[in-house]
């Protein structure tokens, strides 16, 4: 049993256009591997597949040995499968710790049931998770604006803050969509150092981003990706430094 | 026991008398495809159309043509106030579509309630009788209200149908039910085909009012429990599907009917109830052939939330 | 003249362009690059008026286009082929051409299916069903039928085959020349773009880094190092 | 004193409604019309269950919101798996339809009404008790629906109206959590039913058509959606403001409709020109604020 | 529930209209009057309630009750169940009257159980449920439930008219179901046979498939029991698919406008009327004659506004035992007085005597349309 993301023959169509196109691919735990690809080549809808927003119409997805192929989004989730978005989907009602504590994983709180039989249940483990999430904005810098509203929060931070509510779930593998776009300077340190720990703490992490300078200094290695395959693997120098890749990237 | 004649008759005077529930489901339907709206504030059109031509041809004596100008210029009028004023704030304040239906609910009272103020709550009819004479084809008893309102929905369905194939503002509604920020590329001015769309279904209540009012008795709440067949018939057809929803409203109307000669009467309502409720339950896209080739058909506007990210 | 004077605009918190300026002669031919994110798709719907910047001006004819209305522009002469989903799916080929040039000169739809053999041949079936570079021709086929004096296109060439590519390429390119439509055209495929246009600008994190001739930019031999 | 007691159930049972229908349609966001019908089936179910069944009544108050529960989730169930439109649409199905079956149905008294209900406390207990009783129930539904949405649940509640996929994608379920919010406001309306019904001891079906589902929704947005104010505020205004204008002179011709055209325009009103209601809820969501800071000292 | 359709928004408050006539007199006799003022009924509650004020002047004009006036405390039901609630408890408990006056089905069934709490009479003027015999020992109907009029009109079928074969058709609402099932009954026992009961739908516009059932049953008479919106309609649409039978229907269709929506197709339609009509007595005729010199036109629902007319003159002639005995004016003795009392000549219904189920018996006007007129077809006692 392999310790992290272990997809088989995924494939997806859409009506004529094929958006995965039989994928193997494996993150093993403490790895972070960086997705690389022209626009449409497939990389957010893996995400999609994999985290559950679309089922597939083939193929396997194992996480830490567990099937999670006919599962819902929720219940991938539930098993340490955490992503973030490229347009963030951070729920602006709700406050910057709000937001963290949506994504913790043990939440008798957001259960009626449980909400009327179990108050002390509810009572204990909300104080533990409000504990975690203000430790999770420690490590990521952000506990000054705990109780800031979503949208008076710098995009860069807003992005560092959709990382940070994946964490709350503990994760088991993470998925990364376009974590750099849009950002610079501390945002962009904080999430490098966080993802870092992350993948050393055991974590199979995976990046989607078009910043070539990121993946090079963040990804252990990197995935070529092209019209819903995968055509080559390795460090991302080598695949940066392929004129074949180069030229699917850039085009001809 | 059902014997032919028995069946002919139910045959004719349903679909004579679906032409209004087909007129008025089609004007909601279109409302629908085209401008995203449920609009139940199409009571308040139908409302206005009635007493209009109530006043003219009930009150005032007035003769039957003014009457029917005035049905449709008051829909219309109607239409026009509801859209400029209403629905296009609405639109541009990104209002949650309960925000509308709230909004379009009310004005339908509203209206309703004006009337009320007017002309009281006696029901009323647009001329004094209520009788049409018969004539006799074969068993079957045709009433001389039967064949004009036939050939006015005919007229008036396949005018729309052309209207939206080959006039130019018809195809930029096509346009704009297909793909609304696309058409604005072309040149398309969204409020206007919002407001034409309106306009189209001003006139086809107008004149689905004056029919019915030349019928039945209309009472100023009635166009409320009118429109809820219309609105069940749009559902029933497949929402965007505006020849799904003519079929439905006159395979509904005939089903009721005949319905009597199987069931016991009284759950004649019931039904269109149940028919509602399974087809939202069971087909939430319309209950539809199978699609041919080159048929046109549309997915049922999502009207709340964005569509997932998709590939 | 199409001037891009000083433009700014936000999504929420998120700065898309920031002081981006630059003008073309009419007729002109101009690509732009840039990794995802970069602010090149909003830099057109700014010229085409389907976003309103925060700050900045887009000058067309010495006027400023009608920010927030996008039909007006399109009567004005800015054409914009939006990257997918950029075809009315019900209608047929033929369909979608009437529709996109009702304001128009309704005519020269012979002329759009002559440029595009393809969407002759597939003249009664739904856009929707077509393949996406059938698809593609066919949105570029729509956007000419408003006789565009500028043509703006979202990554024309996402999904398409290197072969098809090439092919809507060398239309553009035609048309360019034919008709003298000026080209604005957001592109990954950076090669293939460099050989048809004249100028480049390339965004980075919302700003211009490289805004030279296309050959300037077709010399360089690390395309990585811009994105 | 009768007067006011009929008077003050009467508020009671409307701040009940109001606020669980808030609940439905604010904090969860479902665009039911449904209510009243939830209100029916509770209100006929404990007087058909004490009238015909000999259940005692204080057991068959909460049965009726028990069915008006079991009812909810059949309806919400099925068409919420489609599209947040269809359930206007479906409600509306389901509202007409019961209202037909009650109509229809040998047991219901038909449209005619349901008579001969038994009463519960006002005859050993005296009417205050049972008005007691119903203000303790509104009060009770105002401070547990408030507890709800201030809590934990009501900040999952912000986030699923804000993202559902993200949401989602956090391991939460919104079908679930949506039939759960649906399901306990209709049978709070359930309750009320059987509250209104051991009182005022008679029913029909006319009382609960859709024009009823307008005035409820005209209560919560006049109000303030998905504030704990704003539809007590909404309930108790709309009711009394009646009154008031009964003290103009009016001739009653004008009287009835003129109400109505009161009413209506002041939603309209409402709707262009205050849009948050009376009572303006914040876009943001606050919980109880005292145990963040609680967590930050710990 | 509060809100009525056609209250809509109004709810509660609208009973809080009361207008209270000569209050003036401290001294004065009072009862209730809780009537439609408003909403979809009001056109007929309006009238009712302008023939009850008539009577109360006309009985202060001649000396009132032991030289005191009869005053009424008027308030609006809508004839909305919730609205006559309020009324009702606000005229038992607030204005304290021993006795009150109210019409309408829903309206006279939902408040039964505060008159019988708090012992206040509660008599129904126009309403004909058949519960209403069973809804406790205060309510009391001076007005003939369904089985009366209907009873009437079917037996007239099946004897007089010596008719076989009924059809029954009915609205499906509460009048509709309970009296189209009296009509059976009646017609059943007097030896006819029921070939067609049918229900429809008030909210449908095409009866057709219902009507060319009846059709098929091939009925000597139709029996429509239906409301005043609908049954103009059903009877045209029955005319118009050929069914030429006689029809026979209830005292709601008795009104002018019928003829005129109807024409020539509303020949041989057959109504009750509950009240005799201005052949039938010079009061009615004077009374008539008053609505057009007053008004201008005729009351709407005439027989129902005689009714109401007739309720001032019921209640003063208890006040006026009472008071003649000194008892002190509470609703329970009211109670006793007036079935002490039984038997009243009223002046524009007639003679009342309640019977101990609380109904009454009247003598029922057959009344049908011939050469576009409404025309005494008989009485039937």
């Amino acid at each position: 049993m392999l310790a992290g993301l272990e997809v088989t023959n995924l494939s997806k169509r859409f009506g004529g256009i094929v958006v995965a196109d039989a994928i193997d691919l494996t993150v093993p735990s403490g790895r972070i591997v960086g997705l690389i690809g022209p626009n449409g080549a497939g990389k957010t809808s893996f995400f999609n597949l994999v985290s559950g927003v679309v089922p597939p119409d083939a193929g396997r997805i194992v996480l830490d040995g567990k099937n999670m192929t006919d599962l819902k989004m929720p219940q991938r989730a539930r098993l340490g499968l955490a992503r973030t978005w490229q347009n963030l989907r951070l729920f602006p009602s709700l406050s910057v710790l709000d937001n963290l504590l949506i994504g913790a994983r043990d939440y008798p709180g957001e259960r009626l049931a449980t909400l009327v039989f179990q108050p002390g249940r509810i009572r204990r483990t909300g104080k533990a998770e409000r504990l975690k999430a203000l430790e999770v904005l420690e490590r990521t810098g952000l506990a000054g604006i705990a109780d800031t509203e979503i949208a008076n929060v710098p995009f860069g931070q807003q992005k560092l803050i959709g990382v940070a509510r994946a964490l709350m779930n503990d994760p088991r593998c993470l998925l990364l969509d376009e974590p750099m776009a849009g950002v610079e300077g501390h945002a962009y340190r904080a999430i490098q150092k966080v993802v870092r720990g992350l993948a050393e703490s055991g974590v199979a992490v995976c990046v989607v981003e078009h910043n070539v300078a990121f993946i090079r200094d963040l990804c252990d290695e990197g995935v070529f990706m092209f019209a819903g395959k995968v055509l080559a693997r390795g460090d991302v120098e080598s695949l940066v430094a392929d004129p074949r890749l180069t030229e699917l990237y850039f085009g001809t | 026991m059902f014997s032919l004649p028995i069946l002919a008759q139910i045959m004719w005077t349903s679909l004579a008398t679906s032409t209004c529930s087909v007129l008025f489901a089609l004007a909601f339907a279109l409302v629908l495809k085209v401008n995203r709206v449920f609009n139940f504030a199409q009571a308040a059109m139908m409302t206005v159309g009635f007493y209009a031509a109530f006043t003219v041809v009930g009150l005032a004596n007035g003769p039957a043509w003014l009457g029917f100008a005035a049905a449709i210029v008051a829909s219309v009028a109607m239409a026009i106030l509801l859209e400029i004023f209403g629905f296009r704030v609405l639109r541009r304040r990104r209002a949650s579509s309960m925000f509308v239906f709230i909004f379009a609910l009310v004005v339908s009272e509203l209206v309703a309630y004006l009337v009320m103020l007017v002309f009281g709550t006696w029901p009323a009819t647009i001329f004094p009788s209520l009788f049409w004479p018969v004539t006799l084809v074969g068993p079957v008893a045709v009433s001389q209200w039967d064949v004009p309102a036939l050939a006015a929905t005919i007229v008036a369905v396949a005018a729309v149908f052309g209207f939206l194939r080959y006039s130019r503002a018809g195809q930029f509604m096509i346009a704009v039910a297909d793909n609304p920020d696309l058409a604005e590329f072309y040149g398309i001015a969204k409020d206007r085909i919002h407001l034409i769309t309106m306009i189209v279904a001003g006139l086809l209540t107008g004149l689905a009012m004056f029919l019915y009012g030349s019928r039945a008795q209309v009472q100023p709440m009635a166009s409320i429990e009118l429109l809820l067949f219309a609105i069940a018939a749009t559902i029933i057809g497949g929402i965007g599907n505006l020849g799904g929803t003519v079929l439905t409203a006159v395979v509904l109307g005939i089903v009721q009917n005949a319905s009597v000669l199987f069931i016991p009467s009284e759950w004649q309502g019931f039904l269109l109830y149940i028919f509602l409720f399974l087809a939202i339950v069971f087909f939430p896209k319309g209950i539809r052939l199978p699609e041919r080739r080159l048929t046109r058909t549309a997915p049922a506007p999502s009207l709340i939330a964005d569509e997932p990210e998709g590939a | 003249m199409l001037e891009i004077d000083n433009l700014t605009a936000r999504h929420g918190s998120l700065t898309a362009l920031s002081n981006v300026s630059f003008a073309l002669e009419p007729g002109k031919r101009l690509g732009v690059f840039g990794h995802n994110g970069a602010g090149k798709t909003t830099l057109l719907r700014c010229i085409v008026g389907a976003h309103v910047p925060d700050q900045g001006v887009v000058r067309f004819q010495n006027k400023p286009v009608a920010a927030g209305h996008v039909a007006e522009n399109v009567r004005r002469g800015i054409a914009f082929v939006a990257q997918g989903h950029n075809v009315f799916p019900t209608l047929s080929v033929e369909q979608n051409l009437r529709v996109a040039g009702l304001l128009f000169d309704q005519t020269f739809a012979k002329e759009v299916l002559r440029i595009f053999p393809v969407l002759n041949e597939r003249r009664h079936q739904r856009a929707g069903s077509m393949s996406g570079g059938e698809q593609q021709m066919l949105a570029l086929g729509m956007a000419l039928m408003t006789q565009p004096k500028w043509l703006l296109l979202d990554e024309p060439s996402t999904g398409l085959a290197p072969v098809i590519v090439r092919n809507v390429m060398r239309q553009l390119f035609a048309i360019n020349q034919t008709i003298g439509t000026g080209l604005i055209i957001v592109e990954q495929n950076v090669p293939a773009t460099l050989k048809i246009v004249e100028h480049a600008v390339i965004l980075k994190s919302a700003g211009v880094v490289f805004d030279g001739s296309a050959e300037t930019l077709a010399s360089k031999s690390d395309l990585w190092e811009w994105f | 004193m009768e007067y006011i007691y009929a008077i003050a159930i009467l508020m009671a049972l409307y701040v009940i409604l109001a606020t669980s229908f808030n609940f439905i349609i604010g904090y969860g966001g479902l665009i039911s019309i449904a209510h009243p019908v939830f209100y029916a089936l509770g209100a006929y179910s404990s007087a058909l269950l004490a009238r015909d069944m000999g259940v005692p009544v204080f057991l068959a108050i909460p049965a009726g919101g028990l069915i008006a529960l079991i009812a909810s989730v059949a309806v919400a169930l099925p068409s919420l798996r489609i599209s947040g439109d269809y359930l206007l649409i479906a409600s509306i199905g389901f509202q007409l339809g019961i209202l037909e079956l009650i109509k229809n149905l040998p047991w219901t008294g038909g449209s005619g009404g349901l008579t001969n209900i038994p009463s519960f406390l006002t005859q050993t207990a005296g009417r205050e008790a049972y008005v007691a009783f119903a203000v303790a129930a509104a009060i009770g539904s105002v401070l547990l629906l408030r507890w709800i949405a201030q809590g934990p649940y009501g900040r999952a509640m912000s986030a699923m109206r804000d993202d559902e996929l993200a949401f989602a994608a956090l391991g939460r379920n919104a079908m679930t959590m949506k039939i759960a919010i649906f399901a306990l406001g209709s049978s709070l309306a359930g309750l009320a039913g059987g509250i209104y019904v051991h009182y005022f001891r008679f029913i029909a079906p006319g009382q609960f058509d859709i024009l009823q589902s307008s005035a409820l929704l005209t209560m919560v947005v006049v109000g303030g959606l998905r504030s704990t104010w704003g539809p007590i505020v909404g309930a108790i205004a709309l009711e009394a403001l009646p009154q008031a204008i009964t003290f103009v002179n009016l001739p009653p011709s004008v009287l009835g409709p003129l109400q109505g055209i009161l009413f209506t325009s002041l939603v309209l009103i409402f709707m262009f020109v205050r849009p948050q209601g009376l009572i303006a809820a914040s876009e943001r969501w606050h919980g109880r604020n005292e145990e963040v800071r609680d967590a930050r000292r710990a | 529930m509060t809100l009525h359709r056609r209250t809509l928004l109004g709810g509660i408050g609208i009973s809080a209209l009361a207008v209270p006539v000569a209050r003036a007199q401290s001294a004065a006799f009072r009862f209730g009057l809780a009537m439609p003022l408003t909403g979809g009924q009001a056109t007929y509650g309006q009238d009712q309630v302008k023939a009850a004020q008539w009577a109360i002047e006309d009985i202060n004009n001649a000396g009132g009750i032991n030289g005191k006036p009869l005053a009424a405390i008027v308030l609006d039901t809508q004839a909305d169940a919730q609205t006559g609630i309020q009324a009702a408890t606000r005229l038992a408990s607030v204005e304290k009257v021993p006795a009150f006056v109210t019409a309408w089905s829903e309206v006279v069934k939902a408040v039964a159980p505060i008159a019988n709490d708090s012992k206040v009479v509660e008599l129904s003027v126009g309403a004909n449920s058949a519960d209403i015999a069973k809804l406790g020992d205060y309510v009391y109907t001076t007005f003939p439930l369904a089985a009366v009029d209907i009873t009437a009109v079917a037996r007239y079928a099946a004897t007089t008219m010596d008719k076989q074969r009924a059809a029954v058709l009915y609205i499906n609402n509460e009048t509709g179901t309970v009296a189209a099932q009296i009509y059976r009954d009646v017609f059943t026992k007097a030896g006819g046979k029921v070939v067609a009961y049918e229900a429809y739908d008030p909210k449908a516009t095409d009866w057709t498939g219902t009507l060319l059932k009846v059709r098929m049953a091939l009925p000597d008479i139709i029996h429509i029991q239906g409301l005043v919106a609908d049954t103009p309609q059903v009877i045209a649409q029955m005319r118009q698919l050929g069914i030429s039978q006689p029809i026979s229907s209830y005292s709601a269709i008795y009104n002018p406008k019928l003829i005129q929506q109807l024409g020539p197709a509303a020949n041989n339609v057959i109504a009750t009327s509950l009240a005799p009509g201005v052949d039938n007595s010079p009061a009615v005729k004077a009374y008539v004659e008053r609505w057009t010199k007053e008004v201008g036109r005729e009351p709407n629902g005439l027989p129902y506004t005689q009714y109401l007319y007739d309720a001032p003159y019921l209640v003063a002639a208890v006040f006026k035992s009472l008071d003649d005995k000194k008892i002190p004016i509470t609703g329970e003795n009211f109670r006793k007085e007036m079935l002490a009392i039984r038997t009243f000549d009223l002046p524009l219904t007639g003679k009342l005597t309640f019977a101990d189920d609380h109904t009454v018996s009247k003598r029922v006007y057959l009344m049908r349309v011939t050469d576009g007129a409404w025309t005494q077809l008989a009485v039937v006692d």
